[in-house]
C-alpha cells in the first residue's frame, strides 16, 4: 500500500525550475533512497513531503502530493500535524541553542507533555535509539554545540524520534557520522521501518544498496527512474542511471 | 496529545498573530497620530519663507534658519564621531578584548552611561570641552557631549551585532590567512552592518531631538544670524521648539508644530541613507 | 499710549541706520526666560538696521544667566527678579560692574476654572490662607464659608521659577514659603491646561497666560484690604495699583561691555523701542518717563 | 600554480594591527573616562551637599522640597517617581516592542518589515517635548475618562507615553537579534511540528535572547532617564506614591528643573542636583552590576 | 622528508582533555588520511595543525607541531602566514555571505590581488578544480546561500584553492558529495598530491583506502596507531584499529 503519492510535480525557486514533473509513489513501512549528483533536488523533493518549503520565499508548487490520501497542498491542511507525524532529520545539523536534555525535549513539549519522568523516558530512548546515550548521558544539561559534529547530528535524529512521527525524512542523515555510529542508524533505521516509512536522500550507494527497498534516481530536477533497489543498482532501465551507478567506480 | 490541545495550539497561533499584528499597530498609530496632531498644527505655517527666516517675536515672520542650520552642524559632527568610538569600542570589546575584568568594567559602563540623564551629559560637557579643553560654548562642545550621550547605544547595538555573526565565517577567512582585522573588516562588519546602522538610526534619532543637555553646554535661545564654524556659538531645532511652545501666543504652538516637522523631515532624511543601506545589507544566515 | 510709543521707535530704526556700516561685533545675553522674548523682539529689530552686529539671546533663567554675567561670559543679562547678594559678590570678585536697568512689568494672574460660578474675588488673606505653608485648606468652603463643599486643587509653576518666587513673597510674606502639596509645572501652558481641565481648578502664573486664554479660564479679581477688588490689566499693571501681583522685569548691564558701541547701540536702542516691543511680546510697558530716566542711566 | 613561500615565517612587526588594536582601546577608554568625568563634575558638589543634610535625612525622609522655604530632602519621593514612570514606561514597551519584533521577523512579509521598521525608527526621533503635549493632550483625557480620579498630570500618562517613545528602541533591536538567528534552527522547529508561534516565542526570541535584553537594558536606560515627557505630563509634584494617577516628578526631571530654573548656584538647592544626580548614577551602576551578574549566571547554566 | 611532525601533544578544551599526548610525522606530498568515530578528536588535530584552534577560547595547547621545521606554537611565528599556505576546509559548509565570486575571490583579494581579470582567472580555475564550474559559471554573481549543500562545500574547496596553498586540511570535504562530484575530488587530491600536502578526515573507508598513503586511526582522543594505508587496512597492529575497520562490515 503506497502511503506517499507525489503527481506531476513541478517546483520553482523563483523563476527558476527545480523539480520537474515528478512522480513516484512510495510504500508504507518501507525505505526509500534518493540518490543523484549534488544540486539535483533531492533536499527540494525531500522538502516538498512536509512543506518545509514554505518556508523559503517565493517557492512555486504544482501537481500534488497525497499522504495517506490527501493531498497535503490543500488549504485546509494542518501543516503543524502533517510535519510531527513526519519527522525531518537536515543535511547539517542543526541543533537549538538549547541544552542536549531540551532539545530533545524540546518536540514532546511542544506536543503537550510536561512530565518530567515521562520527558525523562523520552530523552533516554530517543537518545539511545540514535546511539547518542552513552557519549551524553553525563552531560544532558550541557549545551548542544559543544558536541562534535556526528554528534549533533545524532542528537537531531534523536530530536526528530523523539515525537514518534510515523514517517521520517532524511536528508543525508549520516554523512557526517563514522562508519560504526552510521552502522548503528542503519541498524536502527532497519528497525524503525517496522513501523514507519522512511525517505532517506543519500551519496552512499552502499547505503542505498544496504537499507533500501526502492531507489529513486533523481537528475537535474528530473526523476529519472524509481524501482526496487535491487534492480535499480543491478539492471537500471535508463542508461543515466547506469552512468551514474557504475561512474561511482569509473 | 488530544486534539482538545492541538485545537488550543492552532488557535493560540492564529490569536499570536492577531496580537503580534496588533501591537505593531499599536506603535504605528501612536505614530499616525502624533503626526496628525503635529502636521495638523503645523501644515499652513510650514513653507519657503519659514525655512529661510529668522526667528521673530511675530509668528507669521518666524522661521527656523538658524535653529536648521545649527542642527544640522550639530548632528554632522555628533554623528561621525560617535559612530567611529561607538563601532570602535564594541569592535574592542568583542573582537579584541579577553573576557576579563577590564572588558566588564568597561561594559558596565557604558550600560551605566545609557541611564545616566542627558542634563548630566551637559554638566560633563560643560566642564570638560567648555572649560577644560577651552572649545568654548561651541557647536563644536555640544556635538562632542552629544556624541558621549548616544555613544552607549551605539555600542550596544554594534556589540550585539558582532555578536550574531557566525563564527563558522571568522573561521572560513581566518583559514584563508586573513588577519584579524581583514577578518573583521571584510566579513564581520559586513555581516554586522545592518543591525549597526539601526544603532545609528536610533542614537541620532535621539541625538536630534535632544534639548537639556545643549542648554547647559550653552546653545542660546533666539540668534539672527547662522554660524558657519565649528566654534560659533549656535541654537538647534529642539530648543527653538521649546522656547516656542512656552510662549503665550497660541500661533507659536503652530510655528512650533511647523518646525517639529523640520526637523522630523531632516531626521527621515538622515535616516534615509542608513535604511536604504541596512535593507541593501540586509541577509539572512 | 500707544500712539506716542512707536515713535522712539521709528527714530531708533532710522538713526542707527544711517550709522550702521560702523556697527559691528557679537553681542551676547542671557538669563531670564520670562524677559527673553523681550530682549529677543528687540535683537530682531536692532538686527534690521545694524545688519553687522550679531546678537545672541539665551535662556538659561535668571540665575543661570546671573552665573555667566557674574563670570563675564554675558554683555547683558535678563531677570524677573534683582540680582541677589551673592550674585553680587561674585560679581564683585570678578569685578564685573553693572548697572540695572527695569524694561517692563509683568502681572501674576490668579485664575480658576471656566465653570467656578462662586468666586467673585480673594483677598490677600484668602490666596494666603489657601497657599501658606501649612495651609490644610482642602475645599473651597475652608477660604469663605458660603463657597460650597467642593474640592480645591491647586495648580502653580515649578518652585524654580521667578513667579513662585515673587508669589510666595507677596503673598505669603516669604520667598518660597508655600504649600507643597499642589501641583507645580513648570510651563505655564500646561498649567493652563491643568485649571482648564480641573472643576475645582485654582492656579497662579504670568498675566500674558491669561490673556491668551482668557476663553478658557476665569480671571480673579485681588482684593489688596482695601475692599477694592482688582482683575489685572494692562493699565492697572502698568501703574502698580493691581497690587501686590505685578513685578518689575530687569536686565543688567555690564558696566564694560557698555562701553562697546555695539552694545551700546543695542542698549540706547532696546530702551527706545521698550514700550512698542514689550507690548508685542505680551507684557505691560512702563510709562513714558521711566524710559527716559533709562536713558540717562546710561550715558 | 605552485607556491614556494616559505610555509612558516616569522611574524614581521606588524604596525597596522598595532595602531587598530590601540586605537580601539583607545575608543573603548573613552567610556570609562566619560564616568570618571561624570563621578568629577557631580562628587565635588555632592560632598557638600553632604555636609549639610545627612544621608539618614536623605534616605529616609518622606518630602522632598529643597526648592521650598521649609526644605526636606527625601531621595525616596524622588525614586518613587522614577521607578513609577520606568515601570509603567518597560510595561508598555517590553511587551508591544517584543510583539512588534517577532511580528516584524517572523510575520511580516520582507516588503512590509522594510517599511514599516523605519517608520517605527521616527519615533526615537521625535523630540520628547512634542511627547510630553502628546501625552497631556491625547492621552490624559482618555485616562481621565477612564479614571476619573486621575489628576490632570498624572504619572500614568507620562508612562505610556515614555513606553511608546522607547517602543522603537526594543522593537528595532530585539528584530535585528531574531533576523541573525539561523533559519536552520526555524526549519529544526518546524519540522517537529512547531506553530509559528512556538517557534518564534521558543526558539528564535530564546537564540536572540542576548540582544533582546540588550534592547530592554537600553531602552529602560533611556527610560529612567527621560525628562521633559514627565516634567509636562506628569507635572513637577514630588511626591512620595506608587499611585500611577497621581502627579510625580522623577529624578532626572528634577534635575532638569533645577539646572535650567532660576537656583542661585552655590546654594544648597543647586547641590542636591548634584546629589540626586550622584544617587541616580549609584543606582542604575548597582542595576547594572547585578543585572551582568544574572545574565553571566545565566549563561553559564545555559 | 617529513613536512610535518608532531610530538607529545596534548590538546585541552578547558579542564576536558581532547587529545592525549599525540605523535605523528606527516610527508611532504602526500595523502594522509585521519579515520576514527565521531567525536575522537579528529577535527580537533586537525585544527591544531594550522593553529585555528586560537580562535576557540579556553583551549589549551601543550607538545608542538613542527612544519617545515618551525614549531608554529611558537611566539613569533606568522600565523596569517601560516594559515595562507596551510589552507582548510570545513566539516560543514560555511560559505560567506556575498556572491558566489566573492566567494572565491575573497582570499586572493585578501593577499593583495585586485586585477580583475586575474582574479577572473582564478575563479575560474579554482571553481573548474572543484567540480563546480559548470553549474555555476552563468550565476557568478548570486548569493552563496542559493547553492545546493554539495555545492556549497565545493564553493568551500574551491575557496581554499584559490589562495594557492602548499598544505591542505580538509575535514570530510566530501561527506556532503555525491560519488561523481566525489570521484571528481578525489581525482582532484590524487593530482594535487604532486605538489602539495594534504590531511584529510574522513568517514569513508574505501575513500581513506583510494587516495590515502598513510592512514592514522583516532580514538578517544588517542592516535592509536598511524602507518601505510594498506598495512593498517589489512593487518593493522592495534586490535582497536582491527575492530573499527571490520566493524563497518560487522
Ligand atoms: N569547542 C569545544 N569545546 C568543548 N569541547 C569540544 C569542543 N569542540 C569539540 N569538543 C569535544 O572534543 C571532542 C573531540 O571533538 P572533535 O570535533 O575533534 O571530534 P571529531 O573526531 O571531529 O568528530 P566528528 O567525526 O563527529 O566530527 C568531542 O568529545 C567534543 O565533544
Ligand atoms: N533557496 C533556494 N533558492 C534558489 N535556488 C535553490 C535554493 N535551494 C536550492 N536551490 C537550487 O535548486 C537546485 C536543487 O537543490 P537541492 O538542494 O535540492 O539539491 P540536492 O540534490 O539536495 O543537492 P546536494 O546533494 O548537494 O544537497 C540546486 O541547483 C540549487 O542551487
Ligand atoms: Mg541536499
Ligand atoms: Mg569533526
Ligand atoms: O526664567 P525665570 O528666571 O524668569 O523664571
Amino acid at each position: 500500500m503506497s502511503i506517499i503519492e507525489v503527481t506531476d510535480l513541478n517546483l520553482f525557486y523563483g523563476e527558476r525550475q527545480a523539480l520537474f514533473n515528478v512522480n513516484i509513489s512510495i510504500e508504507d513501512k518501507s525505505i526509500t533512497a534518493l540518490i543523484g549528483p549534488s544540486g539535483c533536488g533531492k533536499s527540494t523533493f525531500l522538502r516538498t513531503l512536509n512543506r518545509m518549503n514554505d518556508m523559503i520565499p517565493g517557492v512555486t508548487i504544482t501537481g500534488t502530493v497525497e499522504v495517506a490520501g490527501n493531498n497535503i497542498y490543500e488549504d485546509n491542511i494542518d501543516v503543524e500535524v502533517l510535519r510531527k507525524n513526519i519527522g525531518m532529520v537536515f543535511q547539517q545539523p542543526n541543533p537549538f541553542p538549547k541544552s542536549i536534555y531540551d532539545n530533545i525535549a524540546f518536540g514532546p513539549r511542544l506536543h503537550g507533555i510536561t512530565n518530567r519522568s515521562e520527558l525523562d523516558g523520552i530523552v533516554e530512548t530517543s537518545l539511545k535509539a540514535a546511539v547518542l546515550w552513552d557519549e551524553v548521558k553525563d552531560v544532558l544539561k550541557k549545551p548542544a554545540y559543544s558536541l562534535s559534529g556526528g554528534q549533533q547530528q545524532r542528537l537531531c535524529i534523536a530530536r526528530a524520534l523523539a515525537v514518534n512521527p510515523q514517517i521520517l525524512l532524511m536528508d543525508e542523515p549520516t554523512s557526517a557520522l563514522d562508519p560504526i555510529s552510521t552502522a548503528k542508524i542503519e541498524e536502527l533505521l532497519v528497525e524503525l521501518k517496522k513501523k514507519y516509512t522512511i525517505v532517506i536522500v543519500t551519496h552512499n550507494m552502499q547505503q542505498a544498496a544496504r537499507i533500501s527497498g526502492v531507489t529513486a534516481f533523481f537528475l537535474n530536477g528530473y526523476l529519472i527512474e524509481s524501482g526496487e533497489t535491487d534492480k535499480i543498482f543491478t539492471a537500471p532501465n535508463d542508461p543515466r542511471t547506469e552512468d551514474y551507478i557504475t561512474g561511482r567506480f569509473g | 496529545m488530544s486534539s482538545g490541545r492541538l485545537q488550543l495550539r492552532k488557535t493560540m497561533d492564529k490569536l499570536s498573530k492577531a496580537v503580534f499584528f496588533l501591537a505593531t499597530s499599536f506603535g504605528i498609530i501612536a505614530l499616525a497620530i502624533l503626526l496628525y496632531n503635529i502636521i495638523s498644527q503645523g501644515i499652513g505655517w510650514l513653507d519657503w519663507q519659514f525655512l529661510t527666516s529668522f526667528p521673530s517675536r511675530f509668528p507669521e515672520k518666524a522661521g527656523v534658519k538658524p535653529a536648521l542650520i545649527g542642527s544640522l552642524w550639530v548632528i554632522g559632527f555628533t554623528a561621525p564621531v560617535a559612530f567611529v568610538v561607538g563601532l570602535g569600542t564594541a569592535l574592542y570589546l568583542e573582537e579584541y578584548a579577553q573576557k576579563g575584568r577590564f572588558s566588564r568594567l568597561i561594559q558596565i559602563n557604558i550600560n551605566n552611561l545609557a541611564g545616566v540623564p542627558s542634563i548630566v551629559f551637559g554638566i560633563l560637557g560643560l566642564g570638560l570641552f567648555v572649560k577644560n579643553l577651552g572649545l568654548g560654548r561651541s557647536i563644536l562642545s555640544a556635538a562632542l557631549t552629544m556624541a558621549l550621550l548616544i555613544l552607549p547605544i551605539i555600542v550596544v547595538a554594534s556589540q550585539e551585532a558582532l555578536r550574531s555573526v557566525p563564527q563558522h565565517l571568522r573561521n572560513a577567512s581566518y583559514a584563508l590567512g586573513a588577519t584579524k582585522w581583514q577578518t573583521i573588516w571584510r566579513v564581520v562588519l559586513p555581516a554586522a552592518f545592518p543591525s549597526i546602522l539601526t544603532g545609528v538610526i536610533l542614537a541620532v534619532s535621539r541625538a536630534i531631538g535632544e534639548t537639556a543637555p545643549l542648554v547647559v553646554v550653552g546653545a542660546v535661545g533666539f540668534m539672527s544670524f547662522v554660524p558657519n564654524s565649528p566654534f560659533d556659538l549656535f541654537t538647534v531645532l529642539p530648543i527653538q521648539i521649546f522656547h516656542w511652545t512656552a510662549r503665550p501666543q497660541e500661533e507659536f504652538r503652530y510655528i512650533a508644530a511647523a518646525a517639529i516637522m523640520v526637523l522630523l523631515a531632516v531626521l527621515f532624511t538622515l535616516n534615509a541613507l542608513a535604511v536604504y543601506l541596512r535593507n541593501k545589507y540586509q541577509k539572512r544566515f | 499710549g500707544c500712539g506716542s510709543a512707536n515713535k522712539p521707535a521709528e527714530q531708533g530704526n532710522n538713526k542707527p541706520a544711517a550709522e550702521a556700516p560702523k556697527l559691528s561685533g557679537t553681542i551676547k545675553a542671557d538669563g531670564s526666560s520670562t524677559v527673553g522674548p523681550i530682549t529677543e523682539a528687540v535683537a530682531e529689530e536692532f538686527k534690521k538696521a545694524n545688519p553687522g552686529v550679531q546678537v545672541t539671546v539665551g535662556i538659561s533663567g535668571t540665575g543661570g544667566g546671573f552665573k555667566k554675567f557674574t563670570a563675564g561670559e554675558t554683555d547683558i543679562n535678563d531677570a524677573s527678579r534683582k540680582i541677589k547678594d551673592a550674585e553680587k559678590k561674585a560679581a564683585e570678585e570678578k569685578k564685573i560692574e553693572y548697572i540695572e536697568l527695569e524694561i517692563a512689568k509683568d502681572g501674576i494672574a490668579v485664575v480658576v476654572n471656566k465653570e467656578n460660578t462662586f468666586v467673585d474675588k480673594l483677598t490677600v488673606a484668602e490666596l494666603k490662607k489657601i497657599w501658606e505653608p501649612d495651609s490644610k485648606v482642602k475645599k473651597w468652603s475652608e477660604v469663605r464659608p458660603g463657597w460650597p463643599d467642593q474640592e480645591i486643587k491647586l495648580y502653580g509653576p515649578g518652585t524654580d521659577s521667578g513667579t513662585f518666587d515673587y508669589f510666595t513673597e507677596a503673598i505669603n510674606g516669604k520667598e518660597k514659603a508655600s504649600r507643597k502639596d499642589y501641583t507645580a509645572s513648570e510651563d505655564d501652558n500646561t498649567l493652563v491646561k491643568g485649571v482648564s481641565g480641573d472643576k475645582g481648578g485654582l492656579g497662579y502664573f504670568g498675566y500674558a497666560y491669561y490673556e491668551e486664554n482668557k476663553d478658557k479660564l476665569k480671571l480673579v479679581p485681588i482684593d489688596n484690604g482695601d475692599g477694592k477688588a482688582l482683575a489685572p490689566n494692562i493699565g492697572n499693571i502698568k501703574d502698580g495699583t493691581y497690587k501686590p501681583l505685578s513685578r518689575p522685569l530687569f536686565i543688567y548691564v555690564s558696566k564694560a561691555s557698555l562701553q562697546r558701541p555695539e552694545v551700546k547701540a543695542f542698549i540706547k536702542f532696546y530702551i527706545e523701542n521698550a514700550p512698542k516691543l514689550v507690548k508685542e511680546v505680551g507684557y505691560v510697558p512702563l510709562d513714558e518717563p521711566k524710559y527716559k530716566e533709562l536713558l540717562t542711566k546710561i550715558q | 600554480m605552485t607556491n614556494n613561500q616559505p610555509i612558516v615565517a616569522k611574524k614581521t612587526k606588524n604596525k597596522r594591527d598595532f595602531g587598530i588594536r590601540s586605537f580601539l582601546l583607545l575608543c573603548a577608554s573613552v567610556s570609562i573616562l566619560t564616568t570618571v568625568g561624570i563621578v568629577f563634575e557631580l562628587l565635588f558638589e555632592t560632598i557638600n551637599f553632604f555636609r549639610e543634610v545627612s544621608l539618614f535625612d536623605f534616605l529616609t525622609d518622606t518630602e522632598w522640597s529643597p526648592t521650598f522655604q521649609d526644605k526636606h530632602f527625601g531621595i525616596l519621593t524622588l525614586l518613587s517617581g522614577s521607578f513609577l514612570i520606568t515601570l509603567g514606561a518597560s510595561l508598555v514597551a517590553l511587551p508591544f516592542g517584543l510583539a512588534t519584533a517577532i511580528y516584524l521577523s517572523e510575520y511580516a512579509p520582507d516588503r512590509v518589515r522594510r517599511t514599516i521598521k523605519p517608520i517605527l525608527e521616527i519615533l526615537a526621533g521625535v523630540p520628547t517635548i512634542v511627547y510630553g503635549f502628546f501625552a497631556l493632550t491625547f492621552v490624559t483625557p482618555i485616562i481621565r475618562a477612564i479614571f476619573p480620579t486621575a489628576g490632570v498630570f498624572n504619572a500614568l500618562s507620562a508612562s505610556i507615553v515614555v513606553g511608546i517613545m522607547i517602543l522603537p528602541m526594543v522593537a528595532s533591536l530585539s528584530e535585528d537579534a531574531m533576523v541573525a538567528v539561523p533559519r536552520s534552527l526555524r526549519d529544526g522547529a518546524y519540522a517537529l511540528g512547531a506553530t509559528k508561534m512556538e517557534v518564534a516565542t521558543k526558539v528564535v526570541v530564546p537564540a536572540g535572547l542576548s540582544g533582546i535584553i540588550a534592547s530592554f537594558v537600553l531602552a529602560l536606560s533611556r527610560a529612567i532617564g527621560e525628562t521633559m515627557i514627565v516634567t509636562i505630563a506628569a507635572g513637577a509634584t514630588p511626591k512620595l506614591t506608587l499611585n500611577p494617577l497621581e502627579s510625580v516628578q522623577t529624578m532626572t526631571a528634577y534635575i532638569v528643573q533645577v539646572s535650567l530654573g532660576d537656583i542661585q548656584h552655590g546654594t544648597i538647592e543647586y547641590r542636591t542636583l548634584f546629589a540626586v544626580g550622584m544617587t541616580l548614577f549609584l543606582l542604575t551602576l548597582l542595576i547594572n552590576i547585578i543585572a551582568q551578574w544574572i545574565t553571566r549566571r545565566y549563561r553559564e547554566e545555559y
